[in-house]
């Protein structure tokens, strides 16, 4: 394998998706030019409406290089439910002590009943404060599709072209993973671009496992938006943001330098604020504010962490230049500093833990997974979690070769155990099945720390395998929940009754989802518990393990029987005999190949075998 | 000498269930008349029984409105399992063909059977008479079950096997063990296991017709006509060879342990002497013994288990084997 | 490729053949395809069950399947006569599911996804006795379970009782995988080695306490399989709720495997754990038996009864076991391998008789469309068949000669009796009232099938359904007959199992001899003077009753027989109304372990609006709740929600809040390192 | 550059950083609040500049340079504007309203526990970073303990205020802590780092000032008080 083609199957995973997301921008620029000629021509707009959209347009300087504005999205009020946590009113415009307008005045065109542009003066809680819709100061002037039909704009990025243009940096993701598993486990790592990028074993598993659950959700990308019906611009913002998602998340996977890897992982945050942020409730608002505080916060101690990992491999001797290198640093990791060390590594687990979702910076992932759009949680909760992870894994290695493996595995088994602990009270009386959902990902975090605290080759081999399956697992159980609240439209388990019967394909692939998460058979997820629990045992922390299983039997029982209260009965509603709703097909692909992937990985690892276990002796292997 | 000791086994056996096929009415009249001369009564005199028979084998069969086949085969089934019980235990002589299989549990099983026939019988009827008979015998016959095989237990660990010719000859070569705590505990929990597998006074009055009290006659209400002929013989046959039974494993003497007709002929008669004096007694005793409320029974029971269970442990904990 | 192992390969694949039936193909088809593959299925398991029985042992590795582990397999004799008996309780269900599942409409027993789980389900009951290492054991295990989950839940859009069922049935069947996961890791880790031989080899090695501490916890975990004491209340619930095909493998196959896990796992890999264990091993099983029937005694719904009746008959095989755990380690192998003979042929009796008696049972709710008893009767009229097969397996349930139940509860009690050998205060002990327990609940045994049978088939229908009741379909008899068969068979001729259980005694490590010397016809114990020829008993009994008949019919010189009316005391005709329902049946029963049992009853009296000395309605309602229920499970449910409502607290959605854990545990971190961690 | 003023004007810096963060907590008025991060920019800068200076890198000279301008100028400013939108024109009756958006309400825990808790957690960084000095001990290692402490009370003050503006101060606070932390442990991070690092803080404050347009937009203030709806 040259040289040039290494670096080709390097850079692509994270080239590829920016390509595909700047195309997105600039199909959107494209669109605002047009825009702007249209607005000169159509003078006879009022200038109050004009005037009013002024003071707030030009201010805000664009974020990216999106289409500006970021308006009202009208549609999302017609009957995109802002089913928020589950504190907020089922009605989606989520007025406090809001008019009886019912769910949105039903045409989809104009947004909530807002106080009529221009009229900023709120005062804070005030009941008759807008329609919490992110109407914002001023609406938007423009993209109304009330307005009818623009005239002589180019059209924007035509509809297929955007369908196959989101399945293409997925893909490219997927195909260079399978690409390096096969050369990789024989070669050795291959390296790129002086030592910034890097592929060992590890990598491509995570790749292979960023690419899976990124084909699954970008194929359930339209099938959403089309439900939410987001007008274009907002689309357009969506889909240049989720590839984003993926070049940050590539580039963490494959960055050799720590530097970088803490950038990328930033980067992942900053780019999925806005889109936990899509569907510009109140609650998405509340939660994209979390997010972004609680997480750039604990990522900030990672970075402070990072630093004093330099410091100390710089007072070693190490050149400034391969000071973060994770391969000189994993290879002279004994003459670090010990306590320099220990200080690095605490920073560096209760930092990249609260990215991983592990306490004590956990609080903020119930609420973003609950608010983003379903392909975006799906996302989050499925591999962004699990990347993170990866990046602690790095850190382990050197830590483990300084210090010797007494401090990882009880930090780690310590923080899992709060964590699992949090997650099972808090499953125990959930009202809302997002929020369930993100409690599971939770526990199967803590369960993967504990795995990565026993510390053996089999458990580190399990704990990647274990994330493979919870990420397509947790990815098909998300989007079939965006399409449960779109059907029953909320989230609140209460008011879910008989779903198997209302839409069978759909209640079919939720309760095959909650079964993959429950660790049953024949999932990817129950091999790997049963490898995690035989190495604890074996080798890791018993007292953790014990109570580990303690916890999760009450997280299974939780899970059990919200999940049996919302599949299980007659269909709602009055007759017995109701038509049930189909899934469309579109709807539906998704869903079932990932179920048939996780179920794959339950049954045998096939080509993959060498690739995990040489993972697996990466990490857990000296 | 095998072909001989198989004549005369034979001839035991079918000698030994013609005794109790045929001596089972007159037990019964002898009780009678017995409690009758206690009571100051003249009494009908001994062949009653045999009178009664023939009076109601005479009479016309009858099927009650609803009932099925598990009526008409319950008579039928109580007097199977009462002959089958009478050739199996060694009354009249051990070396008989059947001795080999002659198991206690079996025999106290085949008991059963016939108790579980009856009260199927009595469901069968689906008149509230029946269906509270059968409820009552259950119940009884579930808390008697205990007891009797904690005192084969018990009799089992002297002789090592629970086959009653070990146990009866053993019984007969070495009558110290009779004498022992273990085997009178286990012949006392014994006699109250068989008072109340039978239905006599302190668990059941056979004579009452008063729907309050009576547990075996609410069954057999619907009976009549030679079905009834039949009920009538099968609990007498039933008494006649638990007390046998009682009589053999308490006091074996005179019981034949080899083929010689001599010691079968002299065996039978002591055994028909054995019976006649235990009736005797029994009725005697009936007479100053009023009937337990149903639900004090279980008293009676307890008590008898712990004759038992004491019998069982004593005879480990003395004897030490 | 031994027969035994071809015949897996075949049950597997038909298997698949079955799952593929289920999904793709439509309505009325699906269900006869499905049957026929599950049949063959069983069938397949039978055979190689026999051929393991008859000596031979085959070994399989497939380290392709299953990540991280691989699949191992391996039979030998103990194994193969639980595929046996599961094969062949597989293969007579699989011929009644097909008429019990068609003609109900495509919802239930007949939608695509239960008849698609049906044969996976019973080849996992087939090939979990065949695993051979901890990973595949925990696979086939947990796969059983989900799959008997699916099959529970045929019926959740009617009833509401079977999705609670399913709950409880899911979070209790977890908590058994919980147990029994930490159980075999620990072994596993202790033993240092995942395949059963690598166990076997290691157990030895292993610290007394480490030993303690796997036995209890595997033992625990088989016994909820089980259905004993503590661990039972999934089995009252999930067996009457699910669809009665369903509910006869459960009972007959399904807990079997919970027996053959100790048999297993404590008695041959461990090596006879510690006498403790086996005493706490025979006491649940003591203990499991006289509640289980006590609480049968007390149901009025007939699948409910017989669901704790298989939590008796699992007590004894589990006072069998324990005896011979007993035994063993106190080093007399001749009548620890006795006892241990003696549980297994009552493993296999139990699994025929129970699986005709669910068939019946499931043939009369079908037909009737009601499960409890007082609302039966007079079914023997319109549904002779099914009365006739309830008849047959009742009298083997109630443990009385002619049955098989009769014969290895025999076998049980000599087995006890001839403990007494064995020295030690303990066995002194303990061996008296296990026979007493035995005997109690064969006592009680009998009165439960006299009321089930009695009250349920004879005298007249008490309700407008039982008397609209029609027979079954005849390829329901077919599966009921097999089955019949089957019970007669062990019945008569139970001579022919008795080198094949000493085989299967010497698989599970106790060489002492041969227990079981069996003739064609007789059963005879070698070391032990005892007995029994069954045949000639039956044959007695019958030549009694005819002889007796014949006597009848000499005597009475009118043949015909007359009709009369019922004794009605002079009040007119009795109607159904007035006959004996089952709870008046237990009545006497409930009355004597009233302080065991503790009966619920509550009377409410609405006075009329205007003035409250008049009353308007008078409501009595009275029930028996599963004691053990109330009292250990209501308390664990309530505080759980009770700590689900507190920790809401932990997340009141304030960032302060949030920000505030991260503060503290950053603090905390600090504190730790600065102290000098 | 003697070695001597080199220490004594890099202890300057060192103190005027950590005083910076001690004032934010102390200031009430959001305005003011921001001109003081701003300040605190400025002696970061300076200390990187002095290190640039005593090592005579270039490289770092360019980077304090970038730093300063990014960290005094930019940021600050941007703040201010966020603060001005905030309060719309005078030409709206709603005067009451409008001024408390400019200042902090009463904070989760008053200013005096605030100032208490900032000494001890001073100490606390003092007490952990005393293994770091004694690894190499210079006189800019020496000064490590101040980028902790600032550090912990930038966590502090994120963790404490109720106005979304000044948790962003608090959040820069925290990074400046870092940032010092690094330059004065190994003269900075390498370049491509502190550029990646830069850009996202930059980016990350973008987003927070989006948020908090949109949070006035939907709940009519910038209380984080109001964020209470997703609870469990």
């Amino acid at each position: 394998m040259t040289h040039a083609t290494t670096a080709l199957l390097l850079t692509a995973p994270i080239v590829v998706p920016l390509a595909t997301s700047a195309a997105y921008a600039a199909s959107g620029l494209r669109d605002a030019k047009a825009r702007a000629a249209g607005a000169a021509a159509l003078g006879h707009r009022t200038p109050r409406q004009r005037g009013a959209a002024a003071p707030v347009a030009t201010l805000v300087l664009r974020p990216g290089h999106g289409p500006a504005t970021y308006g009202t999205t009208p549609a999302e009020t017609a009957d995109g439910p802002s089913y928020g946590g589950p504190g907020a009113r089922a009605w989606p415009g989520t007025r406090p002590g809001g008019s009886p307008g019912g769910p949105g005045t039903g045409s989809d065109g104009i947004a909530g009943p807002d106080t009529g542009p221009g009229a900023p003066a709120w005062s804070r809680g005030r009941p008759a404060a807008p329609a919490g819709t992110g109407t914002g100061a001023g609406p938007a002037g423009r993209a109304r599709p009330g307005r009818g039909p623009r005239t002589g704009a180019p059209g924007p990025v035509p509809r297929p072209l955007t369908g196959r243009l989101g399945l293409v940096s997925p893909a490219a993701i997927l195909t260079c993973g399978a690409a390096l598993a096969c050369t990789v486990p024989d070669s050795g790592p291959v390296t790129a671009y002086g030592r910034l990028l890097r592929a060992d074993a590890l990598t491509v598993w995570m790749l292979l496992t960023v690419g899976a659950v990124a084909c699954l959700a970008c194929a359930a990308n339209p099938a959403h938006l089309a439900h939410e019906r987001t007008d274009e611009p907002a689309a357009r913002r969506y889909h240049l943001l989720v590839h984003a998602f993926l070049a940050a998340m590539s580039a963490a996977v494959l960055a050799a330098n720590l530097g970088v890897l803490w950038v990328a992982i930033e980067a992942t945050t900053i780019v999925t604020a806005f889109l936990v942020g899509h569907r510009r409730t109140r609650a998405s608002v509340e939660a994209a504010w979390k997010y972004v505080v609680i997480c750039s916060a604990g990522i900030a101690l990672a970075f402070l962490g990072t630093v004093l990992l330099y410091y100390a491999a710089r007072q070693a001797g190490i050149p400034e230049a391969y000071a973060l290198d994770w391969q000189t640093l994993a290879a002279r990791a004994d003459r670090l500093d010990p306590s320099v060390t220990r200080l690095a590594t605490g920073l560096v687990v209760l930092g990249f833990g609260a990215k991983a979702g592990l306490a004590p910076l956990h609080a903020w992932l119930p609420d973003a997974h609950s608010q983003a759009p379903a392909p975006v949680s799906a996302l989050m909760s499925g591999v962004l979690l699990s990347v993170a992870f990866a990046g602690l894994l790095r850190y382990k290695v050197i830590a483990d070769a300084a210090l010797g493996a007494g401090f990882t595995r009880t930090l780690l088994a310590g923080v899992a155990v709060v964590t699992l602990a949090l997650a099972a009270a808090l499953l125990l009386a959930q009202r809302d099945c997002k929020r369930m959902l993100a409690y599971s990902s939770m526990e199967h975090m803590s369960l993967i720390a504990l795995g990565t605290a026993a510390g053996s080759p089999l458990a580190l081999s399990a704990v990647l395998l274990h994330m493979a399956g919870h990420g397509l697992a947790k990815t098909v159980a998300f989007c079939a929940s965006g399409h449960i609240a779109r059907l029953c439209g909320t989230t609140r388990i209460g008011r879910i009754r008989g779903l198997l019967a209302h839409s069978p394909c759909l209640g079919t692939a939720f309760a095959a989802a909650v079964v993959a998460l429950l660790g049953l058979p024949p999932f990817g997820l129950f091999a790997s518990e049963l490898g995690i629990a035989r190495a604890g045992f074996l080798s890791g922390p018993r007292w953790a393990l014990a109570a580990a299983l303690v916890l999760m039997l009450a997280a299974f029982a939780a899970l059990a029987a919200r999940t049996a209260r919302m599949l299980l009965g007659p269909p709602p509603g009055e007759d017995d005999e109701a038509e049930p709703v189909p899934l469309g097909a579109d709807a539906g692909a998704p869903l079932v190949a990932g179920l048939a992937a996780c179920a794959a990985l339950g049954v045998t690892t096939g080509p993959l075998t060498r690739l995990l276990s040489e993972a697996g002796e990466i990490i857990g292997g000296h | 000498m095998n072909g001989t000791m198989t004549a005369t086994g034979t001839a035991a056996v079918t000698l030994q269930v013609a005794l109790v096929a045929a001596g089972a009415p007159l037990l019964a009249g002898l009780m009678r008349q017995v409690r009758a001369l206690l009571e100051g009564r003249a009494g009908p005199g001994v062949t009653q029984p045999f009178r009664d028979l023939r009076k109601l084998l005479r009479k016309e069969a009858v099927t009650p409105a609803g009932t099925g086949s598990a009526f008409r085969l319950g008579p039928l089934v109580l007097v199977a399992t009462t002959a089958v019980v009478a050739a199996l235990v060694p009354l009249a002589s051990t070396a008989t063909p059947v001795s080999g299989s002659a198991d206690l549990i079996l025999v106290v099983a085949l008991l059963g059977l016939g108790t579980v026939a009856l009260a199927l019988a009595g469901l069968d009827t689906g008149t509230a008479f029946g269906g509270m008979g059968a409820s009552r015998e259950m119940t009884v016959a579930a808390l008697v079950e205990p007891t009797i095989l904690l005192a084969v237990f018990a009799l089992s660990i002297p002789a090592g096997s629970t086959n009653l010719s070990a146990i009866v000859s053993g019984g007969i070569h070495d009558p110290v063990r009779l004498a022992s705590p273990a085997g009178l505990l286990s012949t006392a929990a014994l006699a109250v296991a068989v008072l109340a597998e039978t239905g006599r006074l302190p668990v059941d009055n056979p004579a009452t017709h008063l729907e309050l009290t009576m547990v075996h006659e609410a069954m057999v209400l619907e009976y009549a006509g030679p079905d009834l002929a039949l009920v009538e013989l099968g609990s007498q046959m039933r008494l006649t060879v638990l007390l046998g039974l009682l009589a053999s494993l308490s006091a074996p003497w005179g019981i034949a342990t080899t083929a010689s007709p001599a010691a079968l002929v002299l065996a039978l008669v002591l055994l028909a002497l054995k019976v006649a004096l235990l009736g005797a007694a029994l009725a005697a005793a009936e007479v100053f013994w009023a009937k337990l409320r149903l639900f004090r029974v279980p008293e009676l029971l307890a008590g008898s288990f712990l004759l038992a269970l004491l019998a069982v442990t004593a005879s480990y904990f003395l004897t030490g084997e | 490729m031994s027969s035994a192992e071809s015949a897996t390969v075949v049950a597997a694949g038909l298997a698949g053949a079955g799952v593929l039936a289920g999904m793709l193909l439509p309505g009325r088809i699906r269900v006869v395809a499905v049957g026929l593959c599950t049949a063959g299925l069983g069938g397949a398991g039978l055979a190689g069950g026999v051929a393991a029985l008859g000596g031979t042992r085959w070994s399989a590795y497939l380290p392709g399947l299953l990540p991280l582990a691989g699949l191992h397999l391996a039979v030998d004799a103990l194994s193969g006569l639980f595929m046996a008996v599961a094969g062949a309780v597989v293969l007579a269900v699989a011929v009644y599911g097909i008429g019990y599942a068609s003609g109900r409409g495509p919802r239930g027993p007949a939608s695509r996804g239960v008849q698609a789980a049906l044969p996976v389900f019973a080849l996992t009951l087939v090939l979990v006795p065949a695993a051979a290492s901890v990973s595949s054991f925990l696979l086939l295990w947990e796969a059983m379970a989900v799959t008997s989950l699916v099959l529970v839940l045929a019926d959740q859009r009617e009833r509401s009782a079977v999705r609670e069922a399913g709950v409880w049935y899911a979070v209790m069947t977890h908590f058994g995988l919980v147990l029994l996961l930490a159980g075999l890791a620990l072994f596993a880790a202790g033993a240092g080695g995942e395949t059963f031989a690598q166990l076997r080899a290691g157990a030895s090695g292993m610290s007394p306490g480490a030993r303690g501490a796997v036995f209890l916890l595997v033992a625990a975990a088989f016994a909820s399989k089980a259905g004993m004491v503590p661990l039972h209340p999934w089995l009252p619930r999930a067996h009457p709720e699910a669809p009665s095909n369903v509910s006869a493998l459960m009972s007959a196959a399904m807990v079997n495997l919970g027996a053959y896990g100790i048999i297993r796992v404590n008695f041959e890999l461990l090596g006879g754990g510690p006498r403790w264990g086996w005493l706490l091993v025979l006491a649940t099983g003591a203990l499991s038996a006289v509640y289980g029937i006590l609480q049968a005694a007390m149901a009025s719904d007939i699948k409910r009864l017989l669901a704790y009746s298989t939590s008796e008959n699992l007590g004894l095989v589990l006072i069998g076991v324990g005896a011979a755990g007993l035994f063993a380690s106190s080093g007399y192998p001749v009548p620890a391998a006795l006892a241990l003979a003696a549980a297994l042929l009552h493993v296999t009796n139990h699994a025929v008789f129970k699986a005709l008696l669910f068939c019946a049972a499931g043939s009369v709710v079908r037909a009737t469309g009601v499960r409890d008893l007082d609302r039966m009767g007079g079914l023997r009229a319109r549904m002779p068949a099914t009365a006739g097969f309830f008849a047959v397996s009742s009298l083997a349930a109630v443990a009385l000669p002619p049955g098989n139940g009769f014969l290895s509860e025999w076998l049980l009690l000599q087995s006890l009796i001839h403990g007494m050998t064995v020295p030690g205060v303990s066995t002194a002990i303990v061996l008296p009232l296990a026979v007493a327990v035995i005997a109690l609940s064969a006592g009680l045994a009998a009165a439960v099938f006299v009321k089930a049978l009695g009250v349920g088939f004879f005298a007249r229908p008490r309700s407008a359904r039982a008397a609209s009741a029609e027979e079954s379909p005849p390829l329901m008899h077919v599966g009921m007959g097999l089955l019949a068969i089957g019970c007669t068979a062990l019945a008569l001729v139970p001579g022919t199992l008795g080198n094949s259980l000493s085989r299967a005694v010497a698989a599970a490590g106790l060489h002492g001899g041969r227990p079981l010397a069996g003739g064609g016809l007789e059963l005879r114990l070698d070391q032990v003077a005892a007995s029994l020829s069954p045949l000639w008993v039956t044959a007695a009994l019958v030549g009694g009753v005819v002889a007796a008949a014949g006597l009848i019919r000499l005597t009475t010189r009118r043949g015909r027989r007359t009709n009369a009316r019922l004794w009605d005391c002079g009040g007119g005709a009795p109607t159904p109304r007035m006959s004996y329902t089952a709870t008046s049946f237990a009545e006497p029963l409930q009355r004597v372990f009233d302080d065991v049992l503790e009966p619920e009853q509550d009377v409410d009296v609405t006075p009329v609006h205007e003035s409250a000395y008049l009353v308007e309605r008078v409501r009595f309602r009275r029930s028996v709740p599963d004691r053990i229920e109330h009292r250990l499970y209501r308390p664990v449910l309530a505080a759980a929600l009770a700590l689900g409502r507190a920790a809401r607290r932990l997340a009141p959605g304030s960032v302060h809040r949030y920000l505030g854990y991260g503060f503290f545990g950053l603090v905390a971190l600090l504190l730790a390192l600065a102290v000098g961690w | 550059m003697t070695d001597s003023v080199y220490t004594q004007l890099l202890d300057l810096a060192c103190g005027a950083f950590l005083l910076a963060a001690v004032v934010v907590l102390w200031l009430r008025q959001l305005s003011s609040i921001v001109r003081v991060f701003a300040l605190q920019g400025v002696a970061l800068a300076a200390v990187a500049a002095l290190l640039g200076l005593h090592e005579d890198r270039l490289g770092l000279l360019a980077v304090a340079a970038g730093i300063g301008l990014l960290r005094a100028g930019a940021l600050p400013r941007l703040m201010l504007r966020a603060l001005t939108t905030g309060t719309p024109h005078r030409s709206h009756p709603h005067y009451q309203e409008d001024v408390s958006e400019t200042r902090e309400t009463q904070p989760l825990v008053n200013v005096a526990a605030s100032l208490l808790s900032a000494a001890l957690l001073t100490l606390l960084a003092y007490a952990v970073s005393r293994p770091l000095v004694e690894l190499n001990p210079t006189p800019a290692t020496r000064a490590l303990p101040v980028g902790l402490a600032v550090v912990l009370i930038g966590f502090f003050t994120l963790v404490t205020r109720r106005r979304a503006l000044a948790q962003m101060v608090g959040f820069l606070l925290l990074d400046n802590g870092i940032t010092v932390t690094a330059f004065l442990a190994a003269s900075g991070v390498p370049l491509i780092v502190e550029l990646g690092v830069s850009f996202d803080v930059l980016l990350a404050v973008l987003v927070l000032q989006i948020l908090t347009t949109r949070m006035r937009a939907a709940f009519g203030g910038t209380g984080i008080d109001d964020l209470r709806e997703l609870r469990d």
